[in-house]
């Protein structure tokens, strides 16, 4: 050791002149551009699907509900409020967000006596609620899947030759991975009208549950094979994933619970009815409203008998939906389950001529109408009267009777709504098959962005070569000398809807076009075809508005009659199945309480 | 100047099993508490000294102050719950438990990390171990009583925190390694405020090597003491530069390379002396080390590239059932994390291995009878010790 | 062609006459609507219902008008026939809609008749002389054309929905 | 690494060859055959380096895992060698005189999990707890959310709402 180590360590003494490192006023200091601070949220965008609070491991997320913010379609209502004495700025919450809406500032300092002040509420309290900097995640969420998974779909050469069912179904792996996705928020459940419990029966299909997939699927919904098919699935309208990627395939997903039990396993898992309560009800029309009422009247011991006009039961469900969207077998399996709850179903019986409904109302303790729109609207344009011009739903009835049907080479549809899809795809294939070549031309008021028709049904039928010709209004149907159809004379629709979002289409009478076509297939509209009721029935009950008056639990004017599904309601089988449940429980309140006057 | 050689002929006395008899009723001894709440750095944990004269007869390393139960804890978590919590077994250096859980969970659910991701890893690993080195060279100069040390690296920790803060948005639990990759790239301009970061800390440095290590009492006080003879190296479980203090060229870095180590260049630091002089050495010039390991990751990293792996839904996330072992070359020693899973949505049970487990328990309660009272808080501080990694 | 005819295309009318024709046009429409009440199916006689009752308003602004002296002052003043005229008389006479007409058959009829009766009292607030019975005038034209507007809205909402 | 394993299986009745990962494997040995397999580990197949030894609860099935990690770290090799132990005689054999760290981690496990050793220096030592009289708190039917909940206060006011619940009570409160 020598001196130089005494003295070097004095050679630091230089630092005496430095300036100094600290701070002044640390107080001040910005976090940086990333810094996790406190949180904020765009309420407008948030959806209160309270993954935040689910991911969340301090517990430190408690979901409220906000003044003026409302429960409404995809939206819960409520709002994130955060315990600071929990929060750990881990901003997992952050990275969750379906809708990216929570973010955090980079503030950080946060002085106050009253320690419930740190329960906050992002987005209504903080100065920094407007702050641009903070933690906000990297590109889109990563923390659950974006992307939907893909189902299997048969090409359009390939299903334009057949009535085959288009769509494969998952597999279990598909399945599990599109369940996978699911954050099980349950904003979907108060959009389907029929309330499933889609997170539950999601949940059953990622644990492979396949059994209490199926019970879950009952409890709500009698039309599964149905549903899983050809719903609406308006729940996939409002599921969070929707806002940063695909909706989850809830629609699907059912389906593949239903693809995996079988049959006979389904009637197992479900069970007997009760025992019988002694009650009889007619139920007239075996569409998905009258046969859901019918399942639940029957597993409540109440002894069912539905009348069914045609040949086969199923309704609109049969007669209206193509066999390639709806395979007739799948729809056999849901009304089979019903039927083995002891349910029976009279085809073929029209009421009003194969029996009276004088004589249901006699025999019955309770009558319940669900005879659904099956007379088809005209647009009544001239040249609409004589032959060569169709109505979707008669066409498509006989073609589910297997009736021979006209196919000409080329033909026109007016509408664009599913049906005008359904015929026009139904009658591509019989065109396909007769002259190897697809000759359909449709016409809708609406623009195409404004189709009631599901988007994946307009895609599918230009794919399957219908032309589309959006915002064009009918005003007549060709003929030459001989009378015989040579095409749809049509204006230009300069807009369609008033302020109020009503119909009140606008043309533009020189924009013309002759639409060529031997054939005119009118698919615009529907009607009940009330004549069934007879005259006094119909004179003694109350109406609104061309349709029975019901109240809110679908009970007509007259104390034994109810009524629902589409004649009633509509738009759609979910919505009638759910129709269908209201009606069966309103009818057993009734049971109860006629049994307390008693 | 000073030479210290106890004569330990005479006590304390053994009795004819060869335990210590130590009766505190003869006066002859004393017992001294150091810790948990004294001034030093290795945090709170306490070593139970008898003392006779100045000389310790035997320590006892008391733990469980800051028990938090986190294994437990993480139990019941999901595993994406886990995330925020692990990082707060270590505070100086959390981004171990960050790297080994995620890549235990990776490992175990069959998840390939992208390439970006992993450099940036090695880049905040790498960061983290100057942080913790900071707090080390700041201890020992305290524990010898050279304040001035430990002000220098708290204000080099310091900017590197800034660093940490702006790439990962937090000073201390960064929460930046999720399992799947990293949560977001370089902040633009990154790279240039780093090297502002590492060239001040270089020059700081060569002040600490002024001040330190070339000075006597420094070197006095810690050459030959502290002495850890390398036969109890694998006994008591000795890793990293308390290892390489002692001549063991093992750095976990170059023996088993994960992350990117393998295409980056450095050597392993080791020194032969064992004692408190070398073990302070090694880390004074792994730190530079890491510099220049920082400044490689930045030239060398790639600048695009996702920083994500694909993976499941984390809200219901099951890892299959199996049992993995994830470790790391941290400032200390081999970090690792023991994972079971039992194919459910939680862990079955999470281990962490820390190498102060060992360091601090077993081998200084073996190397204290014998030293002088002053020297303790060195000897404690030369082990570099996070008691929270004890008792977890 | 009748005498009515041709006075009609002489292009002059009094405003006696074109008074005569509206309250004749207003009182039809009324008692066809309410005749074609207990023949249609009950289900849409709502429709027929409040076609009919706004109609009878008309009428009593009619009768109203006709009592007010200041309209009877001006009923020997000469104005131009409106374009829209003939089409108007043309309604005076009710069509045969059947026996048990629909829904939308009624539409179209009432579709029509709002359709020239919006063309008709536009033209007569233009010309008539000013003073209450324009006035009124400007008010049937208002009416009828919201009236026409509406009646096309349920017009669409009945046949073209359910098209889904 | 799967050599060794074949070498030392007959000797030691080693379980199955579990391959994690390259470096790394897991396998089971009875409880008695640990010892004589250590030894051999460490003396003669270079696994000189205990790198932890702990516990894994397997409530459901009545036992108790015991880890021993061992590293080879010339051959960067790692086996987790597991003993099953009687969850209800929870008992182990003290390595202490193998590694004489493994005191702590047989303290530890003593403390946090109730598996004794017997013979393992100060087994009965408090190391992490201070006056616990509850179950060992690492085991899984301690139940630390319950025990949070008795022992401390919640500070009151905090209420949640489900979505979906909130949704059904607000939009459709008779459940149509």
């Amino acid at each position: 050791m020598g001196l130089r180590e005494v003295l070097t360590p004095f050679t630091v003494w230089k630092r005496v002149f430095d300036e100094p490192v600290t701070i002044k006023d640390p107080i001040g200091r910005p976090g940086a551009d990333r810094y996790r601070g406190f949180h904020q949220n765009d309420m407008d965008k948030c959806i209160g699907c309270g993954t935040c609070e689910t991911i969340c491991q301090n517990a430190a997320i408690d979901m409220v509900p906000i003044e003026g913010v409302e429960p409404e379609k995809g939206d819960s209502g409520l709002r994130p409020q955060i315990d600071y004495g929990r929060c750990c700025w881990c901003a997992l919450c952050v990275d969750v967000c379906m809708t990216g809406s929570l973010t955090m500032s980079n503030e950080y300092t946060w002085v106050d006596t009253d320690p419930d002040k740190f329960r906050f509420i992002p987005g209504i309290d903080g100065d920094w609620k407007d702050d641009v900097a903070g933690y906000e995640r990297e590109g889109q969420r990563v923390l659950s899947g974006v992307e939907r998974i893909h189902m299997e779909e048969m090409e359009p050469e390939a299903r334009i030759c057949n009535f085959d069912e288009i769509v494969a179904g998952y597999t279990r792996e598909e399945a599990v991975l599109e369940a996978d996705r699911c954050v099980e928020c349950g904003l979907c459940v108060a959009t389907c009208p029929a309330h499933m419990s889609i997170p539950d029966y999601i949940a059953a299909v990622r644990d492979q549950d396949y059994d209490r997939g199926l019970q879950l699927l009952y409890e709500t919904n009698p039309f599964s094979e149905v549903c899983g098919r050809v719903c609406t699935h308006k729940c996939e309208s409002s599921c969070a994933a929707l806002h940063e990627g695909d909706p989850i395939a809830i629609r699907w997903l059912k389906r593949h619970i239903i693809d995996e039990v079988p049959f006979d396993r389904r009637i197992e898992l479900i069970g007997q009815p009760v025992e019988p309560n002694g009650r009889k009800v007619a139920i007239i029309g075996a569409g998905p409203a009258g046969l859901t009422a019918a399942f639940d009247l029957a597993r409540a011991g109440t002894s069912v008998v539905v009348y069914e006009a045609l040949e086969h039961a199923g309704g609109m469900m049969r007669y209206g939906i193509p066999e390639y969207r709806l395979p007739y077998d799948a729809l056999d399996r849901d009304i089979g389950v019903i039927q083995a709850m002891g349910v029976e179903i009279k085809t073929s019986c029209r009421v009003g001529r194969d029996v009276m409904m004088e004589d249901l109302q006699r025999e019955n303790d309770a009558v319940v109408l669900a005879i659904g729109l099956h007379m088809g609207r005209s647009t009544r344009v001239p040249g609409t009267d004589g032959p060569g011009v169709e109505k979707a739903v008669d066409l498509l009835r006989r073609i589910t009777d297997g009736e021979e049907v006209p196919v000409p080479e080329q033909l026109v549809v007016i509408g664009g709504g599913n049906v005008a899809m359904d015929i026009a795809r139904s009658m591509a294939r019989l065109q396909k098959a007769k002259y190897g070549e697809v000759g359909i031309t449709l016409t809708a008021l609406e623009d195409i962005d404004h189709f009631l028709a599901d988007p994946e049904e307009v895609v599918e039928s230009r794919e399957e070569g219908v032309e589309i010709f959006d915002a064009r209004g009918p005003q007549e149907v060709m003929r030459d000398a001989s009378g015989a159809v040579t095409g749809l004379r049509t204006w230009r629709v300069k807009s369609i809807f008033d302020a109020e979002g009503r119909f009140a289409p606008a043309y533009d009478e020189s924009d013309e076009r002759v639409h060529a076509g031997t054939m005119v297939i009118e698919a615009i509209g529907q009607a009940a075809d009330t004549s069934l009721l007879g005259e006094a029935l119909t004179e003694a009950l109350e109406w609104n508005r061309g349709r029975i008056r019901i109240d809110d639990a679908f009970r007509t004017s007259e104390p034994w009659l109810f009524a629902a599904g589409d004649a009633v309601k509509g738009p759609d089988v979910i919505t009638a199945v759910a129709d269908g449940h209201r009606v069966a429980r309103t009818v057993m309140e009734e049971f109860s309480a006629r049994q307390v006057m008693q | 100047m000073f030479s210290f050689k106890p004569d330990r002929s005479q006590y304390p006395a053994a009795g004819e099993d060869g335990k210590l008899e130590i009766d505190l009723e003869t006066g002859k001894y004393l017992k001294l508490w150091q810790g948990p709440n004294h001034p030093g750095i290795t945090g709170n944990m306490s070593v139970e000294l008898t003392v006779c004269g100045d000389e310790v007869v035997k320590g006892t390393t008391h733990v469980g102050y800051l028990h938090r139960g986190f294994e437990k804890l993480m139990e019941r978590r999901t595993f994406i719950q886990v995330f925020p919590i692990v990082c707060r077994v270590c505070v100086p250096e959390p981004d171990f438990n960050e790297y080994c859980y995620a890549a235990a969970v990776e490992d175990l659910a069959g998840i390939e990390v992208p390439e970006y991701a992993d450099w940036m890893r090695t880049l905040i690993l790498e960061m983290g171990r100057f942080n913790s080195y900071m707090m080390f060279l700041g201890g020992i100069g305290g524990a010898l009583g050279l304040g001035i040390t430990g002000q220098w690296m708290t204000y080099l920790r310091d900017i590197m925190l800034d660093r940490f803060e702006e790439l990962t948005g937090a000073r201390i639990y960064h929460m930046f390694i999720l399992p799947g990759g990293v949560r977001g790239h370089l902040p633009e301009g990154f790279e240039g405020r780093m090297e502002e970061v590492l060239d001040t800390a270089e020059r700081y440095l060569a002040d600490i090597d002024r001040v330190m290590f070339s000075n006597s009492v420094f070197k006095t006080r810690t050459q030959g003491v502290g002495y850890i003879d390398p036969a109890l190296f694998e006994p008591y479980g000795v890793t990293g530069p308390n290892a390489r203090a002692g001549g063991v060229a093992k750095d976990l870095r170059k023996d088993s390379p994960y992350l990117v180590y393998d295409q980056l260049d450095f050597d392993v630091v080791t020194h032969t002396d064992s004692d408190i002089w070398a073990r302070s050495n090694v880390r004074r010039q792994d730190v530079q080390v890491s510099i220049d390991l920082i400044r490689q990751i930045l030239r060398k990293m790639p600048k695009t590239g996702p920083a994500m792996a694909k993976i499941p839904n984390v809200l219901h996330w099951k890892i299959p059932r199996g049992e993995t072992y994830i470790r790391g070359e941290c400032s200390r020693g081999e970090y690792g994390y023991y994972l079971v899973s039992d194919g459910s949505g939680y862990p079955r049970r999470i281990n962490v291995r820390g190498p102060s487990y060992t360091h601090a328990m077993a081998l200084l309660e073996h190397m204290i009878p014998g030293t002088n009272i002053s020297d303790v808080a060195a000897l404690m501080v030369s082990l570099h010790t996070y008691p929270p990694e004890i008792e977890r | 062609m009748t005498e009515a005819s041709k006075e009609r295309l002489s292009g002059k009318a009094t405003v006696r006459e074109i008074f005569d024709v509206a309250t004749e046009f207003e009182r039809v429409a009324h008692r066809f609507y309410s005749e074609l009440i207990p023949n249609v199916s009950k289900n849409i006689r709502w429709l027929v219902e409040e076609l009919a009752e706004e109609e009878l308003e008309h009428v009593e602004l009619f009768s109203n008008l006709g009592k007010n002296p200041e309209v009877e002052s001006v009923m020997a003043a000469e104005i131009a026939r409106p374009v829209a005229d003939s089409k108007f008389s043309d309604c005076v006479h009710t069509p045969d809609l059947g026996a048990n007409p629909d829904d939308q058959a009624v539409l179209q009829y009432a579709l029509m008749r709002e359709s020239a009766a919006m063309d008709q009292y536009t033209e007569l607030a233009e010309s008539a002389p000013e003073g209450p019975l324009k006035e009124a005038f400007v008010f049937l034209a208002n009416e009828e054309t919201k009236h026409k507007a509406e009646l096309e809205k349920i017009y669409y909402e009945i046949v073209h929905s359910g098209g889904v | 690494m799967r050599d060794i394993h074949a070498r030392l299986k007959q000797r030691h009745h080693l379980g199955q060859f579990e391959r994690q990962r390259p470096g790394l494997a897991f396998f089971t040995v009875p409880r008695e055959y640990l010892r004589g397999l250590l030894l051999d580990l460490r003396d003669k197949e270079g696994f000189s380096h205990l790198v932890l030894l702990t516990a894994v609860d397997w409530m459901e099935e009545g036992l108790f895992q015991l880890t021993y990690m061992l590293n080879n770290r010339a051959e960067d090799v790692t086996f987790g060698i597991r003993v099953m132990l009687d969850r209800d005689e929870a008992e182990g054999d003290s390595i202490h005189d193998l590694w004489p760290t493994a005191e702590t981690y047989q303290r530890e496990l003593k403390e946090m999990f109730g598996i004794n050793f017997p013979g393992s220096p100060r087994i009965d030592d408090e190391f992490i707890l201070e006056g616990w009289t509850d179950l060992p708190p690492y085991r899984r039917d301690f139940d630390s959310l319950a025990y949070s909940q008795q022992t401390y206060a919640e500070r009151p006011g905090r209420v949640t709402h489900d979505p979906r619940e909130h949704m059904k009570q607000k939009l459709y409160p008779d459940g149509v």
